[in-house]
């Protein structure tokens, strides 16, 4: 490696580097000092986010003989895997306070994963993806379990973990298949062997069991089971951000896979996942109609939204790639505001997180009702919020594509996902509070929040900018 | 005057508006004020416009004017404009005249009341709404006036807005004209179609050029007269939408007697003659005018004969005689139609406001059975009030019994001779069930309660009842019969229905004429002696009768069960629709059960998912495996 | 070269129904790690067809994970044991729907 | 006098002053409540500069503004507004209607005044964008927009059902509209992918240089299509309204009743009718069967309704069964009494909620059997309740009989089994407005009445214009009407362009199945 590529490889280095040093901090340091473990884990973000700025522009490189690439699709993703850590570490910080889990592990862990998702977005290579995806994977197992005293977190932790290594062990066999297939894990050997006339017998196998492994990671239907119950017992700004930035990971290995090596299986890959987007979108929306807690009416949802996400790949087409790129940072905004809502109102124990415990929440705090009424009607798909813009590059992509009966489904899918997350308007705004007393939220989520608000009426009513780098990121790909 | 025609019409409205919004602050001698000089104003206004007409050539006698452009789209335009012929005059002069004199009535007959300003308000529009009516130069703004005399009955029939009855007739006359303004708009749409104009005066000429798009006795011509007729029949109550009138009785008297006797009622009749080019041309059309005027006129006396509400007894008569008017118009006899509905208009105003006296000097009695001997008690009421149940009686030389005997003439000689024997029968009957009120009311011994001491009413009511009873007596030399001398009347009108298309009628003499004209007399003598027999020589008999015939007598008491046919036939089966069948079953029952079947059925399949979301790893696990089996087969399956 | 494959597929089938079928959490990690290690033998025998060393590797990388996987588990299983005294997959059933 | 942005000023002006509302933490509600309405108020005023300066004889777009919006590559988006004859009157309405609305809620409404006052105003742009925009990105923006603070209105200051109310009008409403979504998405891409503008796109069509398939059209102009009839609403699709109108406040309901269901028409006219011709003569039969029908089933449901508002509600079914038969005439004056009858069942069935409201506020109830001889202590009151009434059965006179006989001449020169089967229900009008008139205002004194007072200065300076207008219209219509002439004819020529030449297509294409050809003039 000549040093040019270790430069490249910077940001993750500092990442690790982060993650090492918290670990060793944390004996070290004692209760007054914990809120420096946080501000090593956000600069360690910061200087590699401005690390990552001094790429962007130098064009597409790739390290390791074309293992890492380095290109526009891999910094929009670093950038936006920094981003949801960074978040993340905010959001956790009075949480785990509150919750006596404020480690330095905590913030370790979620450094390793991000670059384990980093990993995920800039490898061009299956092994190297499986690795990425094992490191973000062990370190999750990890987080969601880190209430040890916690049934709920600890049950959590074993059925991410059991079902997790399960998905990823049908991932590896993909992985051999396709290696025995194309002779190589590198994508683009992939493509070429795929290209060379016939279609290698096993490599149609293959495929199929890279999309289980992803697709578990997605949390596609049918492997969409571990996540209610995973995101429901996982510390909230845990389940904060396994539902961003693992999603997206996921998102942006697919991708990456499905057009860098696998275009020669389109049609077949093409059929498949349009069977999957319906199936998501509808079993996720259907099953949060009836839920009642408000962390698993999200984890539902997030299996929906995973489902629009997935008409972007259907339509594989330059449109649909910028759209999901586009839609991705609405759908982490978002969910980060959702979620960082629940987090702040769930109380001692986690435990306040049903409809109920958001009656008149309006009264009690005027600005968090708002902020998660703005953070829901986006989810919802509501113009003049970044969440329609979404969608409707979303489904513009599928119907240009000639999708137009998946485009149907998809704001049919629309109309349902409208009742549920207005169900919690109604809860906010139209009932009385049962016990009153005011709500309150500590400062960096208040501020986090207010972004959010900022960023989501931005997207939605300015996005050309947004789309334009989206646009300009998915030329990485090919 | 004419280019003060505007003026006519508006000065009632002025006063309406005056009376309606500032009259509860008002005395109620400056609303006796307002309205009575706005309707004496009207008059005045008329009769000038009238002499002025008078002044012009025969051929001349048309005025038009158009004062701006109310409609306008597309190729469908009407104006607001008005036309001013000969038969518009008669009928604004009967209006303002009728309606001057029963403004003045009202200030004594209504003076005891609280809602004195509303009576007066809703009675100067009910001029204005008149007016427009008459006045119109379209169809549309007829049709504008035609429904606005409509509400104008609804208000003042409902005028004692407390009393249930009251306000059950006000909407039941209100929504059985809207049945015929149906009619009358959907005519009007249809002359619209036909002619591509609803000016009366494009629309009549082409009608009288013979047009290609509607000839003579062509369908459209029949269903557009059909169809104006349905509105007719509706405002004028001919068979089968007469069951508002009677009930319209809930109204004070001053109400009956201008718009349920002379002016509003008459419109139809108003309405047909005006419309005489088209009918005259569709000859089914008016053969069905003529039936159903004449069975009204007969149905109605027989009714009329067994009531025993003094004013129901007035209002079946008016029913009856507005049938004699449709009858005429159904043989082609306009001129004779619009002269009937003139006299008629004095006397029934006067039988009405007569009845009025009665009830006002009985306090409010109104059954002709607690009633009787007021002849020396009322001297003026009585008197005015013979006179006109002599002219509607069709006694010689009072008004009804030139423009009675007009019509019966005019269906011998259009060769209806059925019609003729039927509308003599009436005439009879119609002499019998007058005299029968006649000597109930005034002879007799007092059948009403004690301590009650009835008196003449104050002058502002008897002086409009000698008007009208003069009135009564002499209108009808305008329109002598031939053998008398020249029917002026009829010349008068003629340029108005110099369009009307006109069969040979057949030569007949004088002398054939003058021998009905004393047959009918005769008719009616008998009928009054009849009544003369039963009520006063020997008041017995009318029981004895009633015995003997009971179901008829039923019959004819409970109005040939109309309502009860109506409430069976249509109302309860629409409620029962409506409420039971569209509201419940339909709309609750299938639409929105659908709708919210949606969302339920979706969120069944969310329970669905719940279930098979039983937290197990293993189960998990095995959904997983079996995704992947699905992946891994649909993937070899469907490969192109 | 066939038969390689046939024993890995094998291998890994018997995983994924160990896994279903086995009511232990320590027992359903081994039927992972069996799993693993059926793919590690697809590696060998790919490699081996293949005449490239790769895939040798790749075997080598993949027991690292699967070691650094195993450490993980066992600490979560130790957790488990801790709040709740069983090792019985179906008990940790406390969210669903 | 030019008026650089009108438009933009006229929509956004109410929601700059709802910003304004909610960035005034100190001020008291009546304060609040006097910056939201002259804030209306000066929108009202603004929009009159549109009636005066109007161009009658042109049909096509004025006041047009158009700026880029988003922009990329390969197309842009625009927020581009503009008025013409159609949606003229619907500007004013609006602004009309939306001052009066909050006149309404000045005592009624005591709690989270705040939220209420910018509710409505963001309501009111919401609804002047949608009748301003003319590029379909921005119009579909505007038209979802409006329905959050619809939403909640009748979900916070609604009756006792208003939670199930609310869900399902944003459910039903936006079922509809979000396919309209796909609609819109596909027709951008079959335009050629560099456009959303309307008047660009009817352009290209009326060029050649944009073609429909008889199969594409048809599903476009449902696409389309579905979401209007939801909202307007048509037959069978109205189930959400009379539940949506019982609970909503009164300044709801008025907006909802006033403004709301125009949108769907409108959109008819505005999109379904240029866009898609060819689809919208062949369907025209069959949604003028579905008029007639909701003409009639209106009428008779609303008969034997026990509650004023839901009365309301389905006459409005009725009433706008007939706007729908008018604009599916496509005859001129059809057309043209079809828009005027949308601003006439805006200010009548608006008003009607507003006397409504007024009952409510004073007896908290809104069973018709409740009352009874409410004229006795209330005479004004029963007498501006009359001429609403009045206006809403068409008396002539008054501004709904304009509307009426125009749609029934046209459809009438269309069909005449449709044109006759639609003037029944002017008959069955008369039966349920009377019916509640009588019920409410008539009859002898009641006692639970005592306590019910005329109504005040407020309510009169509320109703006085309302019934100003209605007379205005039904006496002078023709400064109303002549200024939609040259928009109509532009659109019917746009629709006649679809037929085949000669004309006789049209007229037996629109003959309902299974009936013979009739003759029109």
């Amino acid at each position: 490696m000549n040093p040019d590529e270790l430069f490249l490889l910077v940001p993750q280095s500092i990442l690790l580097g982060a993650a090492v040093l918290l670990m060793l901090m944390e004996p070290f340091s004692r209760q007054a000092g914990r809120r420096r473990l946080r501000m090593v884990a956000v600069a360690a973000v910061a200087v590699a986010a401005y690390a990552l700025r001094l790429q962007w522009g130098l064009g597409p490189r790739s390290i390791g003989g074309g293992m890492i690439r380095v290109d526009g699709f891999s910094l929009f993703f670093q950038w936006l895997f920094l981003v949801i850590t960074g978040l993340s570490a905010v959001l956790a910080a009075d949480f785990n306070q509150r919750e006596g889990i404020d480690r330095g592990e905590y913030y370790a862990l979620l450094l390793t994963a991000c670059s384990g998702m980093s990993l995920m977005a800039m490898s061009a290579d299956l092994i190297l993806t499986f690795i990425g995806i094992e490191i973000l994977s062990l370190s999750t197992y990890i987080l969601a379990g880190f209430k040890r005293r916690d049934i709920a977190s600890g049950e959590s932790s074993l059925k991410y973990f059991l079902l997790g290594s399960f998905a990823t062990a049908i991932l590896l066999y993909g992985i051999a298949l396709v290696y025995g297939a194309a002779g190589s894990t590198q994508y683009q050997a992939i493509r070429a062997a795929a290209a060379a006339g016939e279609v290698p017998a096993l490599l149609l196998p293959g495929l199929g069991l890279l999309l289980v492994g992803l697709g578990f990671k997605i949390g596609l239907v049918p492997f969409h089971s571990w996540i209610p119950d995973v995101y429901q017992g996982a510390p909230s700004p845990v389940t904060a951000f396994m539902s961003v930035g693992p999603k997206a990971a996921a998102i942006a290995a697919l991708l990456r896979l499905l057009v860098e090596a696998l275009p020669g299986l389109a049609p077949d890959w093409t059929r498949l996942l349009w069977l999957m987007a319906v199936l998501t979108m509808t079993l996720g929306n259907a099953a949060a109609l009836v839920q009642s807690n408000v962390k698993r009416m999200l984890a539902y949802s997030a299996i929906a939204q995973a489902g629009y996400i997935l008409v972007g790949v259907v339509a594989n087409t330059r449109e649909g790639f910028t759209a999901i790129l586009f839609y991705l940072v609405v759908y982490t905004v978002m969910n980060l505001m959702a979620f960082g809502v629940v987090l702040s109102l769930s109380g001692p124990g986690d435990r306040r997180v049903h409809l109920e415990d958001y009656a008149g929440l309006a009264r009690r705090a005027p600005f968090v009702a708002a902020a998660l009424g703005v953070a829901l009607l986006a989810l919802a798909g509501i113009p003049l919020t970044g969440g329609f813009m979404g969608k409707f590059f979303l489904f513009g992509s599928a119907v240009k594509a000639g999708f137009v009966g998946l485009a149907v489904i998809a704001v049919l899918n629309s109309v349902l996902s409208v009742y549920y997350y207005f169900r919690l308007l109604v809860y906010m705004y139209m009932k009385d509070a049962p016990q009153g007393g005011a709500e309150s939220i500590s400062r960096p989520v208040g501020a986090i929040l207010a972004i959010g608000v900022f960023l989501i009426l931005w997207l939605g009513v300015g996005p050309d900018r947004f789309l334009a780098l989206a646009g300009h990121s998915i030329l990485g790909l090919k | 005057m004419t280019e003060l025609l505007w003026l006519l019409p508006l000065v009632p409205l002025a006063g309406a508006a005056l009376c309606g919004l500032a009259g509860r602050r008002l005395p109620k001698r400056a609303v006796t004020i307002v309205a009575c000089s706005a309707s004496g104003a009207a008059f005045v206004l008329a009769l000038a416009a009238f002499f002025e007409l008078l002044a012009l050539a025969p051929g001349d006698r048309r005025i038009e004017r158009e004062f701006f452009t109310w409609i306008a789209a597309g190729d469908f335009t009407a104006s607001a404009g008005f036309l001013l012929d000969p038969l518009s005059a008669v009928m604004a002069l009967v209006v303002t005249g009728v309606g001057f004199l029963i403004h003045v009535y009202s200030t004594g007959y209504m003076r005891a009341e609280a809602g004195y300003y509303r009576f007066f308000a809703y009675m100067n529009l009910f001029l204005f709404s008149m007016l427009v009516l008459v006045l119109a130069g379209n169809f549309l703004l007829m049709f504008v006036g035609w429904e606005g005399v409509g509400l104008c009955s609804y208000l003042l029939i409902g005028y004692y807005f407390d009393r249930p009855a009251a306000a059950d007739a006000g909407k039941k006359a209100f929504i059985v004209n809207r049945v015929g303004d149906v009619g009358f708009i959907l005519g009007i749409l249809l002359v619209f179609l036909t002619f591509g104009s609803l000016e009366f005066g494009p629309v009549f000429g082409e009608i009288a050029a013979d047009s290609a798009f509607a000839p003579p006795g062509s369908g459209v011509l029949t269903a557009t007269a059909l169809l104006l007729f349905v509105g007719a029949a509706g405002k004028s109550a001919q068979i089968p939408l007469h069951v508002w009138l009677p009930d319209a009785m809930e109204g004070p008297t001053p109400v009956s007697a201008l718009i349920h006797a002379a002016t509003m009622v008459t419109a139809g009749v108003y309405m047909v003659v005006r419309c005489a080019p088209i009918f005259s041309r569709a000859p089914a059309a008016l053969d069905a005018v003529l039936v159903v005027g004449i069975a009204t006129a007969l149905m109605a006396a027989t009714i009329g004969l067994v009531q025993t509400d003094i004013k129901r007894v007035l209002a079946y008569s008016t029913v009856s005689q507005l049938g004699f008017m449709f009858a005429a118009a159904g043989v082609g006899a306009f001129s004779a139609a619009i002269f009937h509905l003139m006299t008629h208009a004095f006397f029934k105003a006067l039988l009405f406001l007569g009845a009025g006296s009665v009830i006002h000097a009985l306090s409010g009695e109104q059954d002709l059975r607690r009633m009787g001997g007021l002849r020396r008690r009322l001297p003026i009421t009585f008197w005015t009030m013979l006179t006109a149940a002599l002219a509607i009686s069709g006694i010689f030389p009072l008004a009804g019994f030139f423009s009675k005997d007009e019509i019966l003439w005019s269906a011998w000689a259009g060769g209806h001779p059925v019609v003729w024997i039927v509308g003599l029968l009436t005439a009879g009957l119609t002499a019998l069930y007058m005299f029968r009120l006649i000597f109930l009311a005034f002879f007799g011994e007092a059948r009403y309660a004690q301590g009650v001491h009835p008196h003449e009413s104050p002058r502002s009511m008897t002086a409009p009842l000698v008007a009208l009873a003069l009135l009564s007596a002499v209108a009808g030399f305008i329109g002598l019969p031939a053998w008398l001398g020249a029917n002026r009347f009829a010349r008068f009108l003629e340029p108005s229905l110099s369009l009307v298309r006109r069969g040979d009628a057949p030569h007949l003499s004088h002398a054939l004429e003058f021998g009905f004209a004393a047959l009918s007399v005769a008719v009616a003598l008998a009928g009054i002696f009849a009544a003369y027999r039963l009520y006063v020589v020997r008041p017995g008999t009318a029981g004895r009768i009633v015995a003997r015939w009971g179901a008829l007598y039923r019959l004819l008491r409970d109005k040939y069960r109309f309502d009860e046919f109506y409430d069976r036939a249509v109302i309860r089966p629409v409620l029962r629709l409506s409420e039971r069948t569209l509201w419940q079953r339909v709309d609750v029952g299938v639409i929105d059960r659908a709708v919210n079947g949606v969302g339920a059925s979706m969120a069944g399949l969310g329970g669905v998912l719940r279930g098979m979301q039983n937290g197990l790893i293993r189960s998990y696990a095995a959904w997983i495996l079996a995704g992947t089996a699905a992946v891994l087969l649909y993937l070899s399956l469907f490969r192109n | 070269m066939n038969h390689y494959l046939t024993l890995s597929l094998l291998l890994f089938l018997v995983g994924t129904v160990g896994f279903i079928v086995k009511k232990n959490v320590l027992a359903m990690f081994l039927c992972v790690e069996l799993m693993l290690n059926a793919a590690n033998l697809a590696f060998v025998a790919f490699a081996r067809d293949l005449g490239q060393l790769q895939g040798q590797v790749f075997v080598f990388l993949v027991m690292v994970v699967a070691a650094a996987e195993a450490a993980v588990g066992l600490a979560i299983m130790i957790v488990l044991y801790r709040c709740r005294g069983t090792l019985n997959p179906d008990e940790a059933d406390t969210m669903k729907g | 006098m030019d008026v650089p942005f009108i438009l933009s000023w006229i929509t956004y002006l109410p929601a700059a002053v709802a910003l304004v509302l909610l960035a005034l933490p100190r001020a008291s509600n009546r304060t609040l409540r006097w910056i939201a309405l002259s804030g209306s108020l000066a929108a009202f005023l603004l929009s009159l500069h549109l009636g005066f300066h109007f161009d009658a004889s042109s049909s096509r777009m004025q006041f047009e503004e158009s700026v880029s919006w988003i922009r990329f590559p390969a197309f842009e988006i625009r927020h581009h507004l503009g008025v013409d004859g159609i949606s003229l009157f619907l500007v004013m309405l609006t602004t009309f209607l939306t001052p009066l609305a909050l006149l309404s809620s000045w005592k009624s409404v005591t709690m989270r005044v705040r939220p209420f006052l910018a509710c409505v105003l963001l309501l009111e742009t919401g609804m002047t964008g949608v009748f301003c925009a003319l590029d379909l990105v921005l119009f579909y923006v505007f038209w979802e927009v409006m329905l959050i603070p619809m939403y909640f209105l009748i979900g916070i200051w609604g009756g006792e059902r208003r939670l199930y109310a609310a869900i399902k009008f944003i459910l039903y409403t936006m079922a509809g509209s979000l396919l309209m979504l796909v609609g819109i998405l596909y027709l951008f891409f079959a335009a050629g992918g560099d456009t959303f503008s309307l008047v660009e796109i009817v352009a290209r069509l009326e060029r050649g240089a944009l073609a429909w398939s008889s199969r594409e059209e048809f599903w476009l102009f449902l696409a389309f299509g579905l979401a209007f009839a939801i909202k307007i609403p048509l037959f069978p699709f109205h189930t959400w309204l009379p539940d949506a109108h019982v609970e909503a406040p009164t300044a709801g309901s008025v907006i909802l009743a006033g403004v709301l269901l125009k949108m769907g028409t409108y959109g008819l006219v505005r999109f379904c009718l240029p866009l898609f011709p060819g689809a919208a003569l062949a369907l025209a039969p069959w949604i003028s069967v579905l008029a007639v029908v909701g003409i009639l089933y209106g009428a008779l449901v609303a008969m034997v309704q026990p509650d004023m508002k839901k009365l309301v509600a389905y006459s409005s079914v009725s009433h706008m069964g007939l706007v729908v038969l008018g604009i599916f005439t496509f005859t001129p004056h059809g057309m043209t009494g079809a828009l005027i009858q949308m601003v006439n069942h805006g200010l009548s069935t608006g008003a009607l909620f507003l006397l409504v409201g007024m009952l409510y506020d004073r007896r908290h109830t809104r069973r018709i059997a409740d009352f009874g001889g409410v004229a006795h202590t209330s005479p004004v009151f029963a007498a501006a309740f009359l001429v609403v009434t009045l206006a809403a059965i068409a008396l002539p006179g008054l501004n709904g009989f304009v509307g009426e006989i125009l749609i029934l001449a046209g459809s009438f020169a269309r069909n005449k089994v449709f044109g006759t089967l639609a003037a029944l229900g002017m008959i069955l009008g008369a039966v349920y407005m009377l019916r509640m008139y009588q019920r409410i205002f008539w009859g002898p004194k009641n006692p639970a009445n005592a306590g019910l007072g005329d109504i005040g200065t407020r309510e009169r300076i509320l109703l006085l214009p309302i019934v100003g207008l209605m007379l205005w219209i039904g006496v002078y219509s023709a400064p109303f009407l002549r200024r939609m002439d040259a928009s109509v004819a532009g659109i019917l020529e746009r629709v006649e362009s679809a037929g085949t030449p000669g004309g006789s297509y049209r007229v037996q294409f629109i003959d309902p199945p299974g009936t013979p050809g009739e003759e029109t003039k």
